[in-house]
This record gives structure tokens, sequence and C-alpha cells, in this order.
């Protein structure tokens, strides 16, 4: 029977904002409290989904299926494997500590605290989908939450930011359903063996267990899911059975020719649907040219929004791309890997650089998540390279997305921190304020250096299973990433010495700078401690992240026909390659 | 057969040409003649076609009744000076252009259907005894006439539809009667719209309109 | 127990204490901090502060009784033979597993041989001496209590009264155990993935101990400066790691070096790309020549840590990683080590010799000497090098300490305040003058006597001769080392005269005092270092440079030679021992060292004179145009990042789709002009839809029709 | 050419269809050009009797006795249409009266205020 956890999960924060209306006007705490509660429950469920064994790992677990749209073989099917048990985690931790950080709001906290719900909900959902209605539509939902929480909320600019991210999301989600439909088009159920239907959730929670019972499909045929009457009458006309299950239409560009087959404008159509998928998704991650929204609306969003925006949001393109492109149009990926690499280490460089000229403190976070986004792109495009390539790439860039999660939510906060105090974010009016706020500006640092890429803490490991493949794939791209980290490590230390070192605070309103409170050290300490144990013990995420990982990227076993830029080495190294 | 053909060229003469006229006169009450007798000319091409009550309808109702009430139009807003408002040049030539590619579309359709063309009146038709009441009457009374009553086609008549008309003209004319009831008041006359017209204009206009309200309490409707 | 689970259990405690007395020290720090001033920011009080300072000092003596455990084990376990015994084996192995992702694995692993147990002993014993000697230096940080407890002279504040801040000698304490952790760390290292994460770990705590005045400008500008001039060689170490991961598939040197020689033959530029990747990474952390820059600035940070940090450990790591990753080097790599450290040696040397700042010639002192180690390393003198490193670890050490103490009592770095100290300060005095008698090289060749610095310098001459005489077309290897002894020993000279003989160039320096007792003693126990690490043991043929020989790569007992490209061959240990290559050696040392001792005598005349005709434009070399560079580029980044984020992002993107925008607005606006408000010519256009659409079906339909 | 061999012919619907096009483009082009009101609204009286025209040919018994004729039906449109011709014209008027009324003139080109 279906294991409702997940259902709880994605539907508690949502049901939490709608009891919001509840809540009398006058009482602001009381929703505050409220949504605190809510998001703490989420977390602990979330924690428990890690602790309980069968989540995580190459198998999807808690599987939730049940017809939604019979008629479009559209199925409300949420389930969690290993790439996004991690993602589920960070989502369900920050926004507990969003809500923590956002007790201090003051304009209509009700609505506040209604839309930070919804979004938790729409996050949650995003990860936890399988189908792709379902995962297009928690995309969509986190649009209106996301707009009126930078525009109402936000600071002066507020109401233009808001409408561009508004704009730039929507048009990525509109090519994002293109893609969505072209593959709904041409995917067909009854080509996949009995086997693989049953995997991949099609027949109904129990049958998609890894080791559930024999069900033989016609057992499934005879029971009354209105999916089988389809089944039975596609397969009598021979006619084509669509589907949105993405783990199915996974399974179909693996096992048959369904997305190649048809090709037009001298690309078959995967490939469109990945350039689609690609670029729709690249506004989300966000990948360069189409990144200008950022730093706007995170230098209008307040601390806690921007904190999700940051942690989370970023995270949302980066895991379409692993979950819904790289599987589905493999052989698009690898004709598009070095487009994808290039434009990765463009970000990296645009973003280092054009944080390296900011004076906002917060505008140059803002840049600083655009330029380590870049790591993820590079990971998924060296990937394609071979089985190796890809466990390495492809777990460096789930890696990369979670421990920037932790480091960028955390810097932040620190810039929330100061602002809540001074409320100005000009880097050359700060200073001192190491003396003023030592143990915040400790945490601060710890986070920064974090940020930089420093080795025992988490910045490094992503950048390190990113640039291996990076190499083999294409030297010169590998060295260019790799010399970024000058850059990175300039603005960050500049940042760090124009904020926090110096004799004293010679900016506007000096005398609030009182030392950190209990509650905002409640919110820096966990991120720091992440930040140290996912650097020290990377195995936490990596061990959970990497079989699913593999089992997703089975097409690019096989190593790589035509290789650009390839070095004769690594086939001499693969060769001799020990185990470990 | 001859006077069949020499009388529909006549009534056909008369009504396409004073249709012309009304087009190209520039005159408002000219107009409102030629269309009388445009139109009367109509009702006798009606007749020829054998839809002989129709004819007498098209006279009675609407060369006596609507061009009337068109007559009592022009009366009321016939302005002192008699303002000739002639279309630009380019328009006239425009619609003149348009008016003939219409007329060449329609009677090359007219004229190509072949079912169309000379059947000409049948002389049994003609010669036949006028009946005393016309299928049309029975018509309207309920009894269907022109259907073999055998295979279930004695469909009752129009009577219905035809009471529903009269009570429809009557709301309307009732409502034409509100709408055109004169609101006018001195106050309202003298807040002109401002891009309307030269304000000194606007004095006599008072006046006069005083002098309609005066002299008719209230606008009766067109005879009916 | 045996060797091979004693030494490393042995070598874990010692490298685990520091971490322990980091995380002790950072939540006792900031727990005191909090309970003390009731509000967060208070400051700690002394007797915390020292208690903290005590329990690092504690965690680094445990290092170093287990260090020194482990030397004695390893020599028990490898008796000294007569130094061509074949290289001992190194006990590699791993503690822990920390990531493994695909056919990557990367743990706590270590490869303990007698350089890595030699390094461990000499870092934790001038680590040890440096904890004590800071209880003296920062007597002051717990001098008072409360937020005003220190004044700090060099921060400008606002008002331009003095800046009173709270004590952080925990702070200190905290930081230096968080460094000696990581140097342990890359000393130990087994794999490159550990020795690449602690050598950026060892390059952010030099960043927050060069910050440790972080109120200075200076300071935190000079810590900053270190971090990137750091992570700029650290780039070159990433392009090397992945080009070491194209080419072996695993990081694991014990692996490595059996695998090395396989893949040198088969990718021999590859290889060489690999080798010239890692050493960017020393010429980073070692400020060779492009990248020196940072070295003098980061005297910025306290004199204790200019001494463990910036002399003899963490500026070693360079030279120790060429040494370690000695066999995956091919020739021409190593005949650029070598070009690099005698340019380095010699741009040292001259810039030492000029600079009136104390600290700063030593720190130009350092960089020189890396320059001879590196030099050694790239001509084939394995063991020469890393003898020359350890002995400069202690004489350097024991300078710095020196250069501390004096600083203490006058209160200034500037040599030109100086003079005539040495009768206030006669122990001091006579400290430094044997740690400059050993940087100097000074002792008898042909007998054999003379302290630390003439034995490792004599050795480095043996191999710079022996390599000359296989490479004639080399030779200028040869002479950059000579001119270098030469100046090295004219810049000591200077220094000591300057400091210490003639008289006091101003009132502070009338009346100084001698350091306290807790400062000496370190000295003492550091210039014992000095003048002993040449010798052998009395009685036994154990002495260090035999001690490191038994690690020696065996590709350095033989000559090699490069790719017919370079056509060089590295002199054998045995063509460098030979005895008239000795000799000429000796005798071109201590040459050197008097010519330079009495140029030095004759230009300063006895400490009275201390400017020198040509140091004017070197100095401005030094202090205006390198640092010109850095800041070049530093506003050259910032140019591009603005250019990219204001004309390109908001310019370009922003403005073509706000482009975009308007031109859908003005095609709406030009489409409801069509709305006339015309009934008249609304007709017109209803009639002219109608011939239109007419027209056109009775087109379609008349093709159609016929056919 | 065929407009020629209509004369020849006996009348037949082609005829009447003829004379209502030319009734009904004579209303067309009256609406178009003409600028005062009621001028228009006599074009649209035109325009529907060019329609009567064709709705009485096309039923007619005499000019069609085959069954494709629409029969009585055809009349009773044209009946239709006069009725409703009346309606439309006593409300047209009132309109017209009204513009009049308030804007004084009845030129057509004076009520454009619904233009774009």
């Amino acid at each position: 029977m279906n294991d409702h956890a997940l259902t709880l999960l994605v539907l508690l924060p949502a049901a939490a904002a709608c009891a919001m209306a509840l809540v009398p006007k006058s009482a602001g705490g009381a929703a505050k409290k409220l949504t605190l509660a809510t998001t703490a429950l989420v977390a602990l469920i979330a924690w428990s989904l890690a602790f309980d064994g069968r989540a995580g790992g190459a198998g999807l677990s808690h599987i939730v299926s049940a017809p939604w749209i019979p008629s479009l073989g559209v199925q409300f099917f949420l389930g969690v494997d290993g790439v996004s048990l991690p993602l589920v985690i960070l989502t369900a931790s920050l926004s507990f500590l969003a809500a923590l950080a956002s007790l201090g709001v003051e304009r209509h906290p009700r609505g506040y605290c209604a839309l930070l719900l919804l979004l938790q909900t729409g996050m949650l959902g995003v990860f936890l989908a399988l189908d792709f209605v379902v995962f297009y539509v928690f995309w969509e939902l986190i649009l209106v939450p996301m707009y009126l929480l930078i525009a109402v909320w936000g600071g002066d600019g507020g109401r233009r930011a808001a409408l561009k991210y508004f704009i730039y999301t929507l048009a990525g989600s509109v090519l994002m359903l293109g893609a969505g439909l072209l593959l709904y088009g041409q995917s067909d159920l009854t080509r996949l063996a009995p086997a693989d239907l049953a995997e991949c959730g099609v027949m109904g929670p129990d049958a998609a267990k890894p080791h559930a019972s024999g069900m033989v499909l016609a057992e499934w045929l005879a029971s009354d899911d209105p999916l089988a009457e389809r089944y039975v009458d596609a397969e009598a006309a021979g006619a084509p059975l669509r589907t949105f299950n993405l783990s199915a239409m996974a399974r179909l560009a693996r096992s048959t020719d369904v997305f190649t087959s048809k090709s037009w404008g001298g690309h078959n159509l995967a490939w469109w649907a990945f350039v689609l998928l690609a670029v729709g998704l690249a506004i989300k991650l966000p990948a360069v040219p189409l990144h200008t929204w950022l730093p706007d609306a995170h230098t209008e969003a307040p601390t806690p929004v921007s904190m999700l925006l940051a942690g989370v949001m970023l995270k949302l393109g980066g895991y379409g791309l692993v979950r819904i492109a790289w599987p589905v149009c493999p052989e698009a990926a690898r004709d598009l890997a070095f487009v994808v690499a290039v434009v990765g280490v463009v970000g990296l460089f645009w973003g280092a650089l054009a944080a390296m000229a900011q004076t906002d403190f917060k505008r140059l976070v803002a840049y600083s998540s655009v330029s380590h986004m870049g790591y993820v792109l590079i990971g998924l495009a060296a990937g394609t390279l071979g089985a190796d390539a890809w466990a390495l790439g492809a777990t460096g860039a789930v890696f990369q997305m979670v421990a920037h999660g932790v480091t960028s939510a955390g810097l932040f906060f620190a810039v929330g921190v100061i602002y809540e105090r001074v409320h100005h974010r000009d880097l050359n009016q700060l200073g001192g304020l190491m003396n003023r706020m030592p143990t915040a500006s400790g945490l601060a640092l710890v986070l920064a250096l974090a940020s930089l890429g420093l080795p025992c803490l988490c910045g490094f490991v992503g950048e390190l299973l990113v640039l291996l493949p990076a190499w083999t794939f294409n030297p010169y791209l590998a060295a260019a990433a790799a010399s970024v980290t000058v850059l990175i490590a300039a603005y960050t230390l500049r940042a760090v010495r124009l904020a926090y070192y110096g004799p004293e605070y010679r900016g506007p309103n000096g005398d609030r700078l009182t030392p950190v409170t209990p509650r905002e050290l409640a919110v820096l300490i966990p991120l720091a401690v992440a930040a140290v144990v996912l650097g020290v013990r990377p195995g936490i995420v990596t061990e959970v992240a990497e079989p699913a990982l593999v089992a997703a990227g089975q097409p690019f076993a096989h190593p790589h026909p035509n290789l650009p830029g390839m070095t004769p080495v690594a086939d001499a190294a693969d060769a001799r390659r020990t185990t470990r | 057969m001859i006077w069949h053909s020499v009388l529909f060229t006549l009534f056909a003469a008369i009504a396409c040409g004073f249709a012309m006229a009304v087009v190209f006169t520039s005159n408002v009450v000219r107009m409102a003649f030629y269309l009388v007798i445009s139109l009367s000319a109509t009702s006798g091409l009606f007749f020829l076609a054998g839809a002989d009550f129709v004819g007498a309808m098209q006279l009675m109702i609407y060369v006596g009744g609507t061009l009337v009430l068109l007559i009592f139009g022009v009366m009321l807003t016939a302005q002192q000076r008699f303002v000739q408002m002639r279309p630009s040049r380019s328009e006239v030539l425009l619609a003149g252009l348009l008016g003939a590619a219409l007329l060449v579309l329609l009677a090359s359709a007219a004229v190509g259907v072949p079912t169309w063309r000379g059947s000409g009146p049948k002389a049994a038709a003609l010669d036949e005894p006028p009946l005393t009441a016309t299928p049309i009457a029975l018509g309207l009374l309920g009894f269907r006439v022109d259907g073999d009553p055998d295979d279930g086609q004695n469909r009752a008549g129009y009577l219905l539809p035809f009471e529903i008309i009269s009570v429809h003209l009557l709301v309307v004319l009732v409502g034409a009667a509100y709408l055109a009831r004169t609101r006018l008041t001195a106050g309202s006359l003298a807040q002109q719209p401002p891009g309307g017209f030269e304000q000194d204009a606007a004095e006599d206009r008072i006046a006069e309109v005083e002098a309609i309200a005066a002299d008719s309490p209230g606008t009766e409707g067109p005879p009916t | 127990m045996t060797p091979e689970r004693l030494l490393p259990t042995l070598l874990l405690l010692a490298w685990l204490a520091p971490l322990a007395s980091f995380v002790v020290s950072a939540i006792a720090g900031s727990l005191l901090s909090r309970r003390h001033g009731g509000q967060e920011g208070g400051a700690v009080d002394g007797a915390a502060a020292r208690t903290i300072g005590h329990v690092a000092t504690g965690a680094i003596g445990v290092s170093l009784v287990a260090s020194v455990l482990a030397l004695g084990a390893w020599i028990a376990a490898h008796p000294a033979t007569d130094g061509h015994a074949p290289a001992a084996t190194a006990y590699a192995g791993e503690w822990f597993g920390v990531l493994d992702v695909g056919p990557l694995h990367v743990g706590a692993a270590y490869y303990i041989d007698a350089l890595t147990v030699v390094m461990a002993v000499v870092v934790t014993l001038v680590a040890t001496c440096v904890h004590v000697y800071s209880f003296g230096y920062l007597a002051e940080e717990t001098a008072a209590e409360g937020l005003e407890a220190v004044a700090d002279d060099e921060a400008p504040t606002y008002y331009g009264n003095k800046l009173r801040r709270a004590g952080r000698l925990h702070r200190f304490y905290q930081h230096l155990s968080l460094f000696c952790f990581a140097m342990l760390g890359v000393v130990l290292a087994g794999n490159a993935v550990m020795t690449f994460a602690f050598w950026e770990l060892v390059g952010a705590s030099s960043y927050l101990l060069i910050g440790f005045y972080y109120e200075r400008p200076k300071a935190a500008a000079a810590a900053t400066k270190a971090m990137l001039f750091n992570r700029v060689g650290d780039v070159g170490m990433l392009v090397g790691l992945m080009a070491l991961w194209g080419l072996a598939g695993t990081f694991d040197y014990e692996r490595l070096f059996a695998m090395a020689p396989t893949w040198m033959a088969s990718h021999y530029g590859l290889a060489t790309l690999v080798g010239a990747g890692l050493f960017c990474g020393c010429i980073g952390k070692s400020a060779q020549v492009p990248l020196q820059g940072w070295l003098p600035d980061a005297m910025a940070g306290p004199t204790p840590v200019s001494a463990l940090v910036h002399s003899a450990t963490m500026v070693a790591a360079g030279v120790f990683l060429v040494g370690r990753i000695y066999p995956l080097l091919t020739v021409e790599v190593l005949v650029g080590i070598a070009s690099v450290g005698a340019v380095t040696l010699l741009v040292g040397a001259t810039l030492a010799s000029v600079s009136h700042d104390l600290k700063r010639v030593l720190a130009y002192s350092t960089v020189s000497q890396l320059g001879y180690m590196m030099l050694s390393l790239g001509l084939g003198g394995w063991t020469a090098g890393l003898f020359h490193l350890v002995t400069h670890a202690g004489f350097k050490a024991l300078l710095f300490l020196g250069a501390g103490s004096v600083i203490h009592a006058v209160g200034t770095n500037d040599l030109r305040a100086m003079g005539g100290l040495r009768r206030a300060m006669p122990a001091t005095a006579g400290l430094m003058l044997v740690g400059a008698l050993a940087l100097m090289g000074a002792g008898v060749p042909v007998l054999g006597l003379g302290l630390s610095g003439f034995f490792s310098k004599d050795a480095i001459f043996e191999y710079a001769v022996a390599f000359a005489r296989t490479n004639p077309s080399y030779a200028w290897l040869f002479w950059a080392p000579l001119i270098g002894a030469v100046l090295t020993a004219a810049y000591i000279t200077r220094l000591g005269l300057l400091t210490f003989v003639g008289q006091a160039r101003s009132e502070k320096a009338e009346h100084a005092h001698e350091s306290p007792e807790s400062m000496l003693v370190p000295m003492a126990v550091v210039a014992a270092m000095a003048i002993g690490a040449g010798w052998a043991v009395p009685g036994s043929r154990l002495s260090v440079p035999s001690l490191l020989a038994m690690s020696a790569p065996e590709a350095t007992h033989h000559a090699r030679t490069g790719s017919a490209w370079s056509g060089v061959t590295l002199p054998g240990v045995e063509s460098a021992h030979e005895v008239d290559v000795r000799a000429a050696a000796g005798w071109a040392a201590i040459g050197a060292t008097l010519v330079g001792v009495t140029s030095a005598l004759l230009m300063h005349r006895g400490g009275r004179k201390c400017e020198t005709p040509a140091g004017a434009p070197m100095r401005q070399f030094d202090e205006h145009w390198l640092p010109s560079v850095s800041r070049g580029c530093d506003a050259v980044a910032r140019r591009l990042g603005a250019f990219v984020s204001g004309p390109l992002d908001r310019g370009a993107i922003d403005g073509g789709l706000a482009g975009a925008a308007g031109l859908l607005k003005s095609t709406g606006g030009g489409l409801r002009r069509i709305q006339t408000g015309s009934l008249r010519q609304y007709v017109f256009f209803l009639a002219l839809g109608v011939v239109l659409v007419s027209a056109a079906s009775l087109g379609v339909a008349l093709r159609w029709i016929n056919g | 050419m065929i407009l020629a061999s209509l004369v020849t012919e006996p009348v037949g619907v082609a005829h009447y269809l003829i004379v209502g096009a030319v009734l009904f483009i004579a209303g067309i082009v009256c609406m178009a050009t003409k600028r005062n009101l009621l001028g228009v609204l006599m074009g649209v009286e035109l325009v529907l009797n060019g329609a009567n025209v064709n709705f009485i040919a096309i039923g007619s018994p005499y000019l069609r006795g085959d069954a494709a004729s629409v029969g009585l039906d055809g009349q009773l449109m044209a009946l239709f249409v006069i009725v409703l011709a009346a309606a439309e014209a006593a409300v047209a008027l009132a309109i017209a009266l009204n513009f009049y009324n308030t804007v004084h003139t009845i030129d057509v080109d004076a009520a454009d205020q619904l233009r774009g």
C-alpha cells in the first residue's frame, strides 16, 4: 500500500499555510510559531527518511502513486532515491532555519508565513515528484509565493526585481513544459518490459519496491487500475500508451529508440527536448547568459527568503538536469556536453569577476552563487565521458549543490545579521565587526572559507570531484576551471577584509551593532557545523547519491566514441587503473 | 409572357436607378424621396415574383411606416443652415471601387449557378384562377398548403412566430420612444463637451431646443 | 609492537594532539568570552587565556615526544649503515577512509620514511620552542583585563586616539594549534589529495596567523595577499593533481612511485606537466621567484609566527613536497626547479642586503635559503637539499626569535633606529651571532668542523660543482649559489653590525633591556639545534644526512639524463662525493663567505653607516614595484568585474531583454491606431473583408476544381 | 458576354439576384459615404431590401419550379425582414435623435469617441 510519509512531507506545509487563515490577524507571533513548528516537524520527517535505511541508494523508496488524471496517464507519483534524499533534507533543514530567521518579520506576518510554507511545499514537491506533471505543478507553485515575498517584503526595488524573476522563471518553465510534452508525445509504455514497468512505479507502490514479489503483468492488468485498462486497449489496438512518468521515460530512453526515432530539422526529438530542458533549467540554475535575475532578486529579497532562494531554489535547476535532462536524452547530453562545459566555465569566470567589483555584500554573495553553480554544469558535462567520469562528475555536481546550499545560506544569513543592525550592506562602510561581533564574525569566516573551497570544509569536495573527470574531458577547460579558484578566493577574502577586519566600524548607526543574539546563533552554528562535517565526512552525501546516480547514468557507461579534446592518456590510465 | 419581362425590366430599372440616385445625391430629403420610389419599385418586383402578400406588406409597412419614420427623422434633425456634408473625394472613390468589386463578385455568383437560369414563369401557374386565400395567408393561420399533408408535412403554420414578432415590435417601439424623449434641460446644454462645438453657437441652440420641447410634450412614436 | 604499527600510531597521536587543542581552545574561547562579558563580545580574562596557551603548548609537547619516539623507533628499525644502503622501505597505509566515489578513493593515509620522521621532529621541536617563546612575547595580550586591555598603536582610528581592544592570546594559540595540525598533515600525508588538502589548510592557518592583528590594515592586507599568492600557486598544483589523475588514475604515493617509471616512459610530456604543476604549488608556498612578494609582507604577523610559520615550517613545505614527490619528477622539471631556485636565491640575497626592516631582511634571507634548497634538489642533491632544510629551520628560527626579542625590547623593526644593543642584550646578541654564523656556513672545511649551516651548504656546493662538471653549458647553476653565498654573508654581517655594533641610534635603543627568561630558553634550545644539527652522534655514524640518505629515492643514486630536448645529466651521489669535488666545494663555500663578511665590514664600517649606495633603487624595486604588480592584478580583475557586472549584465543582457519588451509595446501601439472610431470606415473595412475572403475562397475553389 | 446573354433570356432567378446585388451594393456604398446619420440608415434599408429581393427570388414558385426551391419560407423570411427592419429603423431613429440632441450635429464622423 502507499507509504504516506512523502505525501505528509509535501502537503503538511500546504495545510499549515491554509491554517494560517484561522490565526487571528493580531496574533502575528502565533503565526510565526506555527510556521516554526510545522517546518520543524517536516524537518523531523525528512531526517527520519535518512535514518530509516530504505531511502537513499539506487532504487526508489517510500513510493506514493495514485492515479490523478487517468485519461492522460498522469499519476500523483512521489518517491525518493539517492539523488533526491540529500536535497530533500537540505530543503527541510534550510526551511526550518529560514523560519527561525524570519521570527523578526513585522509586516503582515500571517501572509509571510503562509507564503513561506507554500514555498516549502513547492520545493519539496519538486524534489520528490517522479511524474512530469507533478514536477511541473510544484515547479510553478514556487513562482507565486517567491514573487510576493520579494515584491512585498523585499527592499525598495523589490517589485521590479520580483517581476524580472517571475518573467525569467516563467519563460524557463514554458520551455520545460514544451520539452515535457514533446517527450510525452513520443513516450510509449507498451514498449517497456514488464520488469521495467514494475520498477518505475507504473503498477502502483508495492510493485515498485526493489524486491517486490514477482507481480506478473497480468495480475496488474486484472486489477481495477484505470491505467491498466488503458494499457490493455492500447496493447490491443497497437497504439502507443503515452506517459509522463519520469523513470519510465528514462528506461524508455535507455532500452528503446522511442525518443530518438523521429527527427526534425536535422536532429532527433530527444535532442530538441534536451535543448529545451537544458535552457529552461539553466535559467533557474542560473547559467550565465540567463542569470541577471539572480543578483537583483537577492539584493531585494528579505534574508530568510534569500537563504531559501540561494540554498534551495538554485538546486531545482541542477536537480532537474540530473533527474530529467541527462537520463532521458543521454545521446543529446553527450553531443552537447562541450557546450554545457563551456557555459559552466564561462559562468564560473563571469560570476567570480562580477563579484570582484561589487560593493554591496549581498550582491557579491549572489554573484558568487552564479559562479559556484558553474561547477554543476562542468560536472554533468564531464560525466558524459564514461562510467567512471559519470560517477565522479555527477556525484560531484550533487555534492556541490548540497555544499553550496549550506555555505550560501550561511553567508546570506551572516549578511542578514549585519543588515538587521545597521540597515546597509555597503562593504566600503563596514569594517571592524570582528571586535564588535566576534562569534558571528568567526562563524561567518568559517562559512566564507568553506565557500572559498578550503579543504576539510564542504566547498572543496565538490570542486575536486568535478575537476578530476573534467581533465580527461578537456584539459584546457579543466585548467580554466581550476584557475577560477584564485578569483573566488580573491573576492571572498576581500569581502571578509572589508567587512570584518579593520580597526573600527565607522558606517552609519554603528551603535546598533549589538553582539549576536542566541536566535541568530541557532541558525549560524548548525550551518557552520554542517560545513565542517560535510567537509571532513563527505561520505554522508556521496554514499547515498552515488548508487542512484550510477543507476541513472547507465547510458553513459560505454566509453565515448569520439571525444572532443580527449587526451590519449585516459585509456592508458583506464587499462592500468587498479581498483581501490 | 412578354409582359412579365417588360414589367420586370421596368421595375428593376426604377429600383436600381433610384437606389443609385440615393447614393449620388447629397441632399438628405431627396435621398429619402428617392428611397421611397426605389422601395415601391421593389414591391413591384415582389408582385411579379408571385409574392403578392409580401409585396403588399412591403408597401404598407416598409414604405408606409419605416420610410415615413425616416422622413420624420430627417425633419427633426434638419439643421437651420442646410449643411452640405460631403465625404472626401478619396472616400467616395474607394467606396465606388469597393462597390464595383462587390458587384462583380455577386453578379458572377448569381450568374454562375445554372439552376437559377432561364426557367421563366410557367404559363400554367400564371393563368390559374387566383385562389381566394393565398397559401401565405393560410400558412399564417396555421394550415400549410405547400407541403403534401399525407407524409406528415402539415406542420403548424407561422401564427406563433408572428405573435412574437408583434410583441417584439411593441417592445421596441416603447423603447425607442423612451430613448428619444427629450431630457434636455437648459442646464445640461450649458456644459458643452469641451471639444464639441464653438461656444457662441450654443446660445441659439438652447433657444431652439426650448421651442421644440414646448410644442411637442413627448415625441409620439412612429405611426404603426 | 612492530615498527610497522608503532610508527603510524605514534605519528597519529602527534598529528591529532594539536587538533584536539584547537577544538578545545575554539570552544573554550567563545564560551569564556560569552560567560565573562555577560553579553557576548566580552574579553577572555588573562588567566583563562594563559591556561588555553598551556593546553596548546602541552599538546605540541606531546606531539614532540611522540615524534622523537617515532624517530627512535625508526632508527632502531633501520641501523645506520655506511650511507649507501638500499633505500629503507617506507611504511604506507591508511588510518581511515574519507571519500569513496567511483574509482576515486581518498583517505587519511600516511607515508612514513626517514624524511617524514625527521621533518616531524623538526616541525614539532621548533613549534614547541615558539609556543613557549610566545608566552613571553605576547605577554601584554594578557597583561590587563576587559575590553580596553591592549593598546594597538599601529591601527589608525577615526579620531586618532590609540585603539583599545580586548586581549586575545587564546585566539593566537588556537590558530597556532591549527597550523601545527595542518603542517603535520602535510608532512605525514600518504596521498596527493591529502597533501593538497592540508597544503591549503596550512595556507589558511597562515592567513589567520598573519591576520592576528586584524585591526591593522597592513596586517589584514598582508594576510589576504599571502592567501591569494598561495592560491595562485595552488591552482598550478590543482592542475598537476588533475593531470596526475588523468595519467595514473590514483593518488596513493606508494602506488604512484611504483607506477612512475612506466608512465614516465609512455607519457613523458604529461609526466613533466604533472611535475611542473605540483612544483607551481611549491613556488606559491615556498615564495620562490614569481610569487615571493607575500613573504616580506607576512612579517606583519607577530614575530613568533614569523619564526615558526614563515621561516622553519610552512615555507619549507614546498621543499618537503619536492622531496616527497621526487620520483615523479622528470629531469626537465628538476632543471626547472634548480633554475627557479638559483634565480630566487639571487633575488632574495640582493633584496635582503638593502632592506632597512630587520624582519624583512630575515624574510628575504629565508627566500634566498629556500632558493638554495630548491637548487640542490633540482641538481639531484636530494639529501643535501633536505639536510639544508633541517639546518635552516634551526638557525632561521633562532634568528627570528632573536629578532623578536630585539623588537620586543626596542619596540620597532627599523634597523636605522637600532645599534649597539650587544651591551644591553648580551644573551640575545650571543645567540644571534651563533645563528648568523650558522647561516653563513662558518666552519673549517678540511677538518670537518663547523656549525650546521656549514655542513648543509657544503653538501649543496658539492652537488653544484658535480653538476657544473657534468653539464658545462649549465655552469651558471654553480656561479649563482656562489654569488649568493657572498651576498648571504654580506647581509647577515650587515644585520649583525647595524643591530648590535656601533652606537645606539635612538633613545629607545639606549635603554633597551634583555628579554625575560621564558624567551631566552627556547632560543637557547634552537641555538643548540643550529649548532649540532650538522654533527654526527659521537661513536656511531648516525647524523641527519645519513638518516635522510636512508630514504633517498634510488633515482638519485646514479646519474640520470633527461630527454634529448634538454640534454642534461644529473650527477649521481657517488660523483658528488668524490674527494676533489668535496674539496673544491668546501673551499669555494668558505671563500665566498669570507669575501662576503669582509665586504660587509668595509661597507658598513662597524655599524656606523646604514645606507649603501646601491641600496636605494633596489629598495624602490622591493617596496614599490613588486607590491604595485600585485595591486595592478587586483585592479585589473576589479575593473574587468565592473565591466562584466555593469555594461555586460545590466547593459547587454538586461538592455536586450528590455528592448524586446519595448518592441512588443510599440507593435501593440501600432495596432491600436487601426481603430479609427469612424463608423463609415468600419463599414468599408467590413465590405472589404467580404470581398477579400470571397475572392480568396473563389480562387482556392477554382484551383481545386481544375486540379 | 454573360451579362449580354441575360438580357435575351427569359427573366429567371439570376435577374432578380442581380437586382438584389445592385440594391445591396448601393446600400453599402451609401452607408460608407454618407456623412449624415440618416443617410446611413437609408443605406441600411437598401441593404435589407437587397436581401429581400433575393429571398423572394429564391422562394418564388414561378421563377423556380424545381424541388430545390425553398417554397414558402422565402417569402416568410422576407416578411420577417420587413418587420424587423421597421423595428430596427425605430430604434435607429431614436438613437439618431438622441445623438443629435446631445451633440447637435447629425454628422456621423462626430461620433468617434470610441477610437483606439
